[in-house]
């Protein structure tokens, strides 16, 4: 899989000592309070194992959260960390990354945490691409509050705050990023822990913000709403694989694809009715524009299966980059602030 | 016409303060001529008190009564304590600005007016049925009318500028009347002139012969019956500025994280009339002034505390409605014991208010305003210099104290300025915080016995990652507890904490009577008129007495002892009683309000009056 | 074996009242045998509080401490006013569940368990090293081993249900050996089951036959060497039922909307303890109720007060961090003169705090915590029933005065329940408002001169379009102004309106002493423990009073006189004083704070021995 | 411009005698207090026109707002009006059509109000496609406040609160209306009153929420913003006026067109190299996903002109019915709600 290849580090040049970290080094002294065969487990499972391969020091990575059950993640991984408030988190590691740009940093959030009550923090800190890694795991629920529905359920989904089913259409995370000007957009699911794994690192090692829509299972108040996944058999008909520079096939042994109509996307199978492989969709997720990322994004059931993978990954100047070279500029130009002559400044008078 | 009423005699009046206000179209150039006036003053040694008043529109059509740009000042000796109550003299460069601007100058005092601007129309736009130059509604002041425009003109004929540019010089020609009327030197405007237009010596020469032709025209003229000198004042040595409350507090705020040796990341979202602060600080950047434009008020709170986290100065500025998104944000600072300063510049309200004007309508929601038991220091600036002071302190108490600190500043105070002396950096404490040595056993929420503060250990410390956020704490390791006991007892770490802090700020002073029949207490910008009035009042021979309060929670240790020596406590304030009721709730002193919710700040004669009204009553 | 020291004599012993405590695992059905064995003792006569206790996780492992789920419930005469300080009788259903809850039982007091559950695996889970029923640990109380587990498979045998149906039964052997203590009848809940589980008769059946074995069991086994009887209460006549504080927080606006005769608009978003309110209305559409689950605290209060403004009842509800949020949005709310309410039910703070915790700590926020001068009212109720009626009277106040209304409830009240006499609609007010006569002119903030209020024309209103908003408004008009003396007139009639609806509130009331040594004065929650407190210091003849505020802002108008009355004020709370300044401010009286922050609620004894304590003093 | 056809009427049904209500009778007494030149003067004054053609009695129309020199709008039109609080907008209006769905309800808003401060209500509202009509005047600075950059503001743009230039990439509302689920997106400029006029009044007509991005000039604070649009000359080669069911061609003569390459937008010279009408894409807001509409907000400057016109406009059931629906079927099948029923429900005992 192609598109999971590093490129950079986030923070810091990686010391050789630090490799030396395993999973363990990750995990913290606070149990773990999740319902039993709840979602995150795997997640934060795969967070332990992608940390010691960053190279990164212990000490230098923080993680920041808002509140729900996803947003406990920080106290369970032994790093510095912030469990902040509802909806916030993206802003507390935006001061976080400014007042400290060797820092790496990372936010857990959850549907509700970001796509509700935080979605406006959300969408600034991808437009601005602080250098941040934001993992959204949606559960489609809100698990923490005990089971209303959340921004990205279902419409007509019935839960204790819409028991006769909610009237809103759901918001797609994905699509929204991608509008949010993101630099690196993507989707896994828990159920994989090989593509989560890869998908994490993946993100973590992508300068400027980068957006993880992880699809997670609440046991509690909304299972099995990853059904069309973990059912194996069919899973290849709902799910498709992207993969970078690689034509987009599906199904069982691929043998569907996804091609052009216009400027619309249709489901061919390919080697029927002249269809071949090179009619398919090439997935780039590097383009000039988003608009392929948008079209696969887009893709929803019940017509069409649901992409997994990276539907953008692109370079652009970080936030905290410019923000520090602004100040590096400033000190070249006027020379190292010197206090006194600050507080001097303008129209001055002396009394005697 | 009025011009014939003035006598032809000539002489110096000598006064201890004097208060001018110019007043023009916002295109006229008022706000310039003030200020160089204001630098004029302050060099030739006076105490000089300005105030800008700004449009209430944007943009108003020319001429109109929205578009009226007025700045006052008052000068002379020390005791000039605001820009004034009243101005002697106002100059009024178009009929809107005389209506809008009369019904505050002093009875008697010195009207000078453009009689060129008084057109039909624009007498129209100013919403005038008739000439009031003509009328007789003028009669109890001393009008001046003075063809400027044409004046000026002719001053600027050689320059050769464009109508446009020429017409721009105007206000330099009122200037030099203005300097004339103060018997104040040409010499340095010229030098500034000459500094600020090195590169357009056309401009730099038309200005400079408006400036003149109106200093010569009031010599010449005879317009005035008299030329005044002002009192100059006895300062403190050193050197000065001028600063307005918002650059003091951008200043006072670069300085501490100077001092402590670290980043400042200020994080604001734009409003009216915090934005300076924003504006001031985004041109340091040499400074490692970090600022962030964050999506909205709580973002901007949030981000600041996060900074904080990772080890720089935080801060952010905002006025009441941002004051009121911050709460969550704070809240959480609160409980992770980060700390930060949280400047609210208070503007009218309640909701969105009257932006443009001043009040102390917040201190309460300062205090109180967040869920929960979650105290936090509450400061106050008394002047605009003072904001640079009281910015400061705010960052030491913050750092100090592992705390969010609120700092108080007013629309007033944010736009009006007065002279500061300039501090040398070493005469500003040192903030910077020993580090816990590196063997200490460590846990976030291990207190300093004195100050009861925890360590503030950044991300990049090897070896003490830790994690906080806002559910309740374990006392010491700081993981998350629900224990009964210990959230009682973390709850009363947090009070004592900032209760202590009383012990490490200046004890009250009063000035004035130290027992007496009244104390007057105030806090923030209300303190030049209440102590101008006390002042009026101790030299009428009252025991009476002025304190005012820069700390507001907690309060000095020795202000209850203070309050039991009078006989009655006076709380003039810009709101229904806010610093009233909480003396009285702590103290049990039936303090008495003196509230005064109209947008603008208190007169000197308001306090005054009112106290002997009250004193009479004492008597009767 | 502890069941060897039983004595075999059985008896019966009344009792006054009686305080009983199921404990198990989440999975254990305990709310079901709680909330069942409450019905019944309802049913037969006495006064029945009780109080849930959630697991702290969502879902912990099986037999864990932090999955342990907990049902209180105090019954007896009607001076049972609490759901009890410290339980008599504890049903643990597994190690965990004794763990958590052994520490507040009474000593001497009965625990039953299920020995069964007692295994290696699940002491360990609750982290016991050894069998606390093997060691000595439990010798002050009486501990009653019942294999549980297999007395209910045996009697569901016959049922042939799985084996998780079948061992799902057992909370109804436990409520089945209670019923046998406390001698109730099992009849009512035979009837309830055949109702229940009409559709499914073998889990009818088996449920059936686990209670009556429970009651033979009890019978037969000798277990218990007395059965008690508990006294019934005198209640005034009528039909009641059992309502939570948000049941009951949710049928009062539903009631006042009806009343009002227009439709309810409830803006909430989801939060800890204030969801079941939302919950609860969303399941009445019928009742033209609009619930809106919107994206946060902020889009709830502005959009509640958007459907006042179109003529519906606007209501929104949250806990602590959501009120912070709303600070604005109820601001905007006062200055635009909407009714609208905003319930808070209150939890332990600061930040996120404790969420599952109860606490009072939001009282000076609901009464100043928004910017700028910006009055409102703040009611809180006392009981969880009172709910009703102070939501009723939170729409009342601001449907009629025009403005948003605070009620106060908090997580105690929101998951205690008591009785409630249900009310005819009839006894309820009407709520409709008089239409403005078509004729007269109109503006929309002309005033009713004797409420102050403005009128509520809506949307929809032909030749009445008007627009409202956040600057502040010209008196009568309700235009845009800036005039400085009209920002003060609008000021003051902000705050008169508010301070005016002392007049149209029921005068404080006293219970006990009318004038004496001590007022006990509380708000809120408090009632219970507080009232039981005072009728003991009665009885023991003690010059004590007990006043409860339900009107916190502003207050009764008889308060000041009635405070005059008593050499000492004590004022418990959930919090560190608030209440207590804002008596200290208003009434300059040395009010005491009886502070309790962890997250408990008093108890009857706690406010008792300090009272006596502070007595004993005062004779001392 | 067929795209602009009505379709429906948002509120009641329009009533004969209300025909006869002019542009005058829209007008409020209050004096407008815009700067000389500013452009949210046209703006009004076509809202004014397109209302009388509505046939909504005007007590049935409310506008509300936020804060910002837009957000002074309610103020300047003769029908009920709630100038709100920064970035509410969206929300209050939520909760007056929830309260009487038939009130014709409109949102004005400017970029720092809706999408800086307010975006979050702004994409919630989209999504549960509440029947408003959301006018976004879009000046791309702050202009109540005096000149700070907003999320609009192009990169690197020097304003008062950033002095060396923004370092923040500008968000764009369309993809994010869309990305929101928006059933009516539009964009339309200040300088075309005509256009503007039109796209007004389509949006009017659209039962949904309707999004119009208004460009407009800052004459104080950000002017010439829109120089491309006003220097008739080379308007051509920046704009694309957007019609339904037409090929998508623009420049002198309409030389220029919009193709496909791939999944990407390109530009094509009609009549050139074998270029035809036919190979261009045809504008259709209503088709089955939101591809199109994605591509078409992408194009930007410097390589693509600027779309105008309507992106997107598709039917949905809207909030507001859904609501009522749910009211209704209870009351269908529960009968309307009797107090005393609710009273009396659950478990209840006598005590005589
Ligand atoms: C300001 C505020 N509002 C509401 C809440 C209550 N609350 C806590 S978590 C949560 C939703 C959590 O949902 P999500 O982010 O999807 O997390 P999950 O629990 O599903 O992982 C809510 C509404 C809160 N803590 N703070
Ligand atoms: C909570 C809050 N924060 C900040 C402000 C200050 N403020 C008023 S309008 C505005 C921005 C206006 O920009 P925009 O929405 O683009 O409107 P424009 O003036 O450009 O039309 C700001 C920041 C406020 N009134 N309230
Ligand atoms: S409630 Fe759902 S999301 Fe939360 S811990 Fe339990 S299973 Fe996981
Ligand atoms: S500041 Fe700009 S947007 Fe505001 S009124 Fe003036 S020109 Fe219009
Ligand atoms: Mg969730
Ligand atoms: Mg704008």
């Amino acid at each position: 899989m192609s598109a999971y290849e590093s490129e950079c580090c986030t923070a810091d040049q990686p010391d050789a000592t630090i490799s030396l970290l395993t999973k363990k080094d990750f995990q913290s002294a606070q149990e773990v309070k999740w319902c039993p065969g709840c979602g995150d487990f795997g997640i934060l499972s795969q967070v332990q194992n992608v940390l010691p391969k960053l190279g990164i020091p212990r000490e230098k990575i923080v993680f920041v959260s808002g509140i729900g059950c996803s947003s406990r993640f920080p106290y369970y991984l032994n790093t510095y960390g912030i469990h902040g408030i509802h909806g916030r988190a993206p802003a507390i590691a935006m001061g976080v990354k400014c007042a400290n740009p060797e820092l790496s940093v990372w936010v857990v959030t959850g549907d509700g945490d970001s796509l509700s009550i935080g979605t406006n923090h959300l969408i600034h800190c991808l437009r601005r691409n602080l250098d941040l890694t934001i993992l959204l795991l949606n559960n489609q629920i809100y698990g923490l509050t005990k089971g209303q529905y959340s921004p990205t359920s279902e419409f007509g989904k019935k839960t204790k705050s819409s028991p006769l089913g909610t009237i809103e259409q759901p918001i797609h995370p994905i699509p929204l990023a991608l509008a949010a000007e993101g630099t690196f957009v993507a989707r896994t699911v828990f159920a994989d822990q090989a593509h989560l794994g890869k998908t994490i690192e993946a993100a973590a090692r992508h300068k400027g913000t980068s957006f993880v829509e992880i699809r997670q299972n609440c046991v509690v108040f909304n299972d099995n709403v990853l059904g069309t996944f973990t059912d194996a058999d069919t899973r290849g008909d709902h799910w498709i694989y992207l993969e970078q520079g690689r034509p987009i096939r599906f199904g069982k042994d691929g043998r569907k694809g996804l091609a052009m109509r216009g400027t619309q996307p249709e489901i061919v199978a390919v080697g029927e009715g002249g269809v071949r492989e090179e009619n398919l969709i090439v997935h780039d997720a590097r383009g000039a524009s988003n608009s392929q990322a948008y079209l696969l994004a887009g893709l929803a059931p019940p017509e069409f299966p649901t992409a997994l993978g990276i539907f953008r990954q692109v370079e652009k100047p970080t936030y905290d980059d410019l923000l520090m070279d602004q100040i590096d500029d400033a000190i070249a130009k006027n020379g190292r602030g010197e206090l006194a002559k600050l507080l001097n400044a303008g129209t001055t008078w002396l009394v005697e | 016409m009025v011009q014939a009423k003035l006598a032809k005699e000539k002489e110096f009046v000598q006064v201890r303060s004097a208060t001018v206000r110019f007043a023009g179209d916002s295109g006229d150039g008022m706000q310039l001529a003030g200020s160089q006036f204001a630098d004029i003053a302050s060099m030739t040694g006076t105490v000089v008190r300005t105030l800008t008043d700004f449009p209430s529109e944007i943009r108003a059509p020319a001429g109109s009564l929205g578009g009226v740009s007025g700045f006052q000042l008052s000068f002379g000796d020390e005791e000039v304590r605001t820009p004034g109550d009243e101005p002697y003299v106002l100059i009024a460069m178009n009929p809107a600005a005389l209506k809008m601007n009369l019904a505050e100058l002093q009875p008697g005092g010195i009207v000078i007016v453009n009689e060129d601007e008084f057109t039909p129309g624009n007498l129209a736009k100013a919403a005038y049925s008739s000439n009031p130059l003509e009328t007789g509604d003028l009669s109890s002041f001393r009008v001046i009318p003075v063809s400027m425009t044409r004046l000026n003109e002719e001053a600027v004929r050689p320059m050769n500028l464009s109508r446009k540019d020429a017409a721009r010089c105007k206000n330099f020609f009122a200037l030099g009347m203005t300097l004339w009327l103060y018997d104040r030197p040409l010499q340095p405007m010229l030098e500034w002139l000459m500094d600020k237009f090195r590169k357009n010596k056309a401009i730099m020469a038309a200005n400079g012969a408006s400036l003149r032709a109106g200093y010569n025209f009031a010599d010449t003229a005879e317009l005035f019956r008299v030329q005044h000198t002002v009192a100059t004042a006895r300062l403190p040595k050193g050197r000065y500025r001028r600063v307005t409350g918002n650059e003091a507090a951008a200043l006072g705020l670069i300085a501490a994280a100077n001092r402590a040796g670290r980043a400042l990341v200020y994080a604001s979202y734009p409003i009216t009339p915090a934005s300076e602060i924003l504006h001031e600080l985004s041109k340091h950047k040499e400074y490692d002034v970090r600022t962030l434009q964050t999506e909205d008020e709580i973002a901007a709170c949030v981000a600041a505390m996060g900074a904080s986290f990772a080890g720089a100065i935080g801060a952010t500025g905002t006025s009441g409605p941002g004051l009121s998104l911050k709460a969550e944000g704070l809240g959480l600072a609160v409980m992770t014991e980060l700390p930060m300063v949280c400047i609210n510049v208070q503007r009218a309200g309640p909701s969105t208010g009257m932006p443009t004007k001043t009040e102390q309508a917040d201190l309460l929601m300062a205090v109180y305003g967040r869920h929960g038991e979650c105290p936090m220091p509450v400061l106050a600036a008394a002047t605009p210099a003072d904001c640079f002071q009281m910015t400061f302190e705010a960052v030491r108490l913050a750092v100090k104290y592992m705390t969010p600190v609120m700092l108080l500043s007013d629309s007033f105070l944010s736009s009006s300025a007065e002279p500061w002396r300039v501090l040398a950096p070493e005469e500003l404490p040192d903030l910077r915080i020993a580090e816990l040595p590196a063997g200490e056993d460590f846990a976030p929420y291990r207190r300093d016995p004195k100050t009861l503060s925890r360590p503030w250990v950044v991300p990049g410390t090897p070896k003490r990652e830790h994690r906080i956020g806002g559910l309740e704490k374990l006392d010491g390791a700081g993981t998350v507890s629900y224990d009964a006991a210990n959230h009682q007892r973390m709850v009363n770490l947090r009070a004592e904490k900032i209760a202590g802090i009383s012990r490490d700020i200046p004890p009250a002073e009063v000035t004035g009577a130290k027992e007496g029949d009244l104390l007057v207490i105030g806090w923030g910008s209300t303190y030049g008129a209440i102590a101008a009035a006390v002042d009026e009042l101790l030299h009428a021979g009252r025991r009476v007495a002025h304190l005012h309060l820069r700390y507001l929670n907690p309060f000095p240790a020795n202000l209850g002892e203070i309050l039991s020596k009078y006989e009655r406590i006076l709380v003039p304030e810009n709101n229904m009683g806010h610093l009233c009721s909480l003396l009285r709730d702590r103290f049990l002193v039936n303090a008495l309000p003196l509230p005064k919710v109209d947008g603008r700040t208190f007169r000197i004669r308001e306090i005054q009056e009112h106290v002997e009204t009250l004193l009479g009553g004492l008597f009767r």
